[in-house]
């Protein structure tokens, strides 16, 4: 019990850690870091759940194959378009994006 | 406390793989010139650059040791004598040579240097070309054992013929691989002595270069048993003792491996990663429908 | 006992690279660090005897990680982090979400009766024999469903970033 | 030998090597220190010394191929485990491989066909 209870809380700090990057940052890859390390804290939560509530339900390390494909996913359509925006601003600070409004 | 056994074959396999190098490059046979070399490098000057991001130059050399020390634990030298029996040991040596491209890549940005930092992105272009073609021969190797365990890929070849007779394809895309991983020449980029100055090794002196070559020759050793273990029947064999099987068959690759190199020109970086998306990958692919088609047919 | 020990160590080096990550101003060691984290995350999956999954994120971080440094280094003016520019906003905001969200995680995790807890988990040979079934038969729509996923991804990721050339 | 001390035993050779290079490093300081002198330490380019820093924007030219690996990276976590159970299931699951398989390989297609591979 008291291993689950580390486990949720060390994802939980992560979770706020990764937070806390997504918010304050200004560049497109390190708001992508925060994101990336909520992602990791819910794949840490994933884990504990299985290991400590239902080990024999293997569509829980499913889930966390998913959410790691999420990640890579992600990663990769990220970086597409901070490349396309790079190209055409010379930049990927998310301040000067807001003409993306609508 | 065999464990601690298997330290010995892994030193006397560095210093074999080590002193193969120093004849394959100069052309002499010299067993002591590996310890000279060793004493004499670490009594060199170890010198740190003028602005260097500190802690990646100095843990750089050490992760690629450690990356090498990692991948040898899960390599059998013969039935029982392992360190440990991973039952995921096929991915596990997959994910330790992972870790080279990450110490390469320090070891380029660390010490604020053209040419290494050149060399360092230039092998992560090396890593995007070869990743898949580590991966994909390997779960080829573990469909026919239905294990990613390493003894247990050895003990599928014990009945019938080794891999590398009903998989050949994946044998040679593995090779090229491991020789691109060991960044051994003709895939030297991150090192590339005549066009890069030594690469990423180019501002590393003394006993830190002493550690890097260290974890490359480790690595060099950890490829060929792995070409071994995957391909060539491990310790499988007749007369022999099992493990002097393993030996026998992992130097030989090794020298293979280095004598190889010695012939075929640096190949460019992008003709490699257009080489191995555009055909290296399909045939990978080939290789596992392949290998597929033949056990159903095996099994049926 | 020794998992524990080994979750509570994995899972202080994570929080440590993970405040690392926001911390540095030099982008790789910022990419590096962010790869530590990902690397304890995977060393807690180990002492946590899910040994296919740790095995994985040690390896698909570490890939994933590098490729991350290297377009900061492409995207940024001053990778190297030697101007010192401070690249944050609302810094007070962010702060205090992250506490927040922090907070309100671990209440529910002190809080929810999590009932009984499993104390043996199958061996790692046995664990990958049932993901493999699980993949094959009752997540099949799931899998197949990620195979669309990725592919969507590659061609929108290269439909994006790929220049062409102007049509003559 | 359960799979948690297979594990532990793993994390006790890795963190040996710190103890081997720490060794090494102190091996290397009883043998001789290094000398202060004038421009020993700058980094080599080619006789001159640095003009300017070099960590600045560096274009890697690779970076379509770099997307396409991301994303395609991922398929060997559905793989392993697939390979593992492939001879239990027979000629099914090799065409539900290969079904996978197929719609990844339209993607590396696709940057094949956007010039996506190779220098951009």
């Amino acid at each position: 019990m008291t291993t689950l209870i580390l486990a949720l809380i060390i994802g939980a700090v992560l979770f706020g850690i990764g937070l806390y990057g997504a918010l304050s940052q200004t560049n497109l890859v390190m708001i992508m870091m925060g994101v990336e390390l909520m992602l990791g804290a819910t794949m840490v939560n994933l884990v504990a759940f299985w290991r400590f509530l239902h080990p024999d339900v293997y569509a829980g390390q499913m889930f966390v194959l998913v959410v790691m494909t999420v990640m890579a996913v992600e990663a990769a359509v990220g970086f597409g378009l901070g490349t396309a925006r790079f190209r055409a601003k010379g930049s990927v600070e998310m301040e000067e994006a807001a003409e993306l409004k609508g | 406390m065999t464990m601690l056994l298997m330290i010995v074959p892994i030193v006397v396999g560095i210093w074999v793989v080590a002193t193969l190098e120093s004849w394959v490059s100069t052309g002499r046979f010299r067993p002591g010139r590996p310890l000279a070399a060793a004493v004499a490098m670490l009594g060199q000057e170890s010198l740190v650059p003028r602005r260097p991001d500190r802690i990646l130059f100095e843990i750089a050399p050490p992760i690629l040791l450690a990356a090498g020390i990692a991948a040898t634990t899960v390599l059998p030298l013969a039935a029982e004598v392992i360190v440990i029996d991973l039952a995921t040991g096929g991915l596990f040596v997959n994910a330790a040579w992972v870790y080279v491209v990450v110490a390469l890549i320090m070891a380029g940005w660390g010490p604020n240097g053209a040419y290494a930092m050149v060399a360092g992105w230039r092998f992560l272009a090396q890593l995007i070309a070869y990743a898949m073609l580590t991966v994909m021969p390997i779960t080829a190797v573990a469909m026919r054992a239905e294990s990613l365990s390493t003894t247990a890929i050895v003990e599928s070849q014990a009945s019938g013929t080794w891999n590398v007779i009903t998989q050949p394809l994946g044998f040679v895309l593995f090779w090229l691989a491991a020789m691109a991983v060991a960044f051994l020449p003709p895939f030297d980029h991150p090192v590339a002595p005549t066009e890069l100055a030594g690469g990423v090794t180019a501002e590393y002196t003394g006993v830190r270069l002493a550690i890097f070559r260290l974890g490359r020759l480790t690595l060099i050793l950890t490829l060929a048993a792995a070409v071994v273990v995957f391909y060539l029947g491990g310790w499988l064999g007749p007369w022999l003792p099992a493990s002097a099987w393993t030996a026998v068959k992992t130097l030989t690759v090794v020298a293979a491996m280095l004598w190889l190199g010695r012939w075929v020109p640096r190949v460019r970086s992008e003709h490699l990663m257009a080489w191995s998306w555009k055909l290296g990958i399909p045939l990978a692919l080939v290789n596992i429908l392949w290998v597929g088609v033949t056990l159903w047919a095996v099994d049926r | 006992m020794m998992p524990t020990i080994f979750i509570a160590l994995f899972g202080a080096a994570a929080i440590w690279f993970g405040v690392r990550v926001f911390q540095t101003s030099s982008m790789v060691r910022s990419a590096l660090s962010l790869l530590g984290a990902m690397a304890a995350i995977g060393g807690m999956f180990l002492a946590m005897e899910a040994e296919f999954l740790g095995v994985l994120q040690l390896m698909m971080m570490a890939t994933e990680m590098s490729i991350m440094a290297i377009f900061m280094v492409m995207y940024m003016m001053d990778p190297g982090g030697l101007g010192q520019m401070d690249m944050s906003h609302q810094q007070r905001e962010a702060l205090a979400a992250g506490i927040v969200a922090t907070l309100l995680a671990v209440a529910v995790a002190l809080l929810v009766n999590w009932g009984t807890v499993a104390k043996e988990v199958d061996s790692t040979t046995v664990q990958l024999r049932a993901l493999g079934i699980e993949i094959m038969e009752r997540s099949m729509l799931l899998f197949e469903t990620v195979g669309v996923t990725i592919l969507v991804s590659m061609i929108a990721a290269i439909a994006v970033a790929v220049a062409r050339e102007p049509k003559r | 030998m359960s799979a948690l001390e297979q594990n532990a035993l793993l994390a006790a050779f890795v963190a040996s090597t710190i103890g081997l290079v720490t060794v090494l490093h102190l091996l290397a300081r009883a043998i001789g220190r290094s000398q202060d002198e004038p421009a020993k330490d700058v980094p080599f380019e080619g006789g001159t010394l640095q003009p300017k820093p070099v960590w600045v924007r560096y274009h890697f030219r690779y970076y379509a191929l770099a997307l396409l690996f991301l994303a395609f990276d991922m398929e060997m976590a559905f793989m392993y485990p697939w390979a593992v159970v492939y001879r239990e299931l027979g000629l099914v699951a090799l065409l539900d491989m290969g079904v996978f398989l197929a719609i990844l390989f339209l993607g590396i297609l696709y940057g094949w066909s956007e010039r996506g591979i190779g220098r951009q």
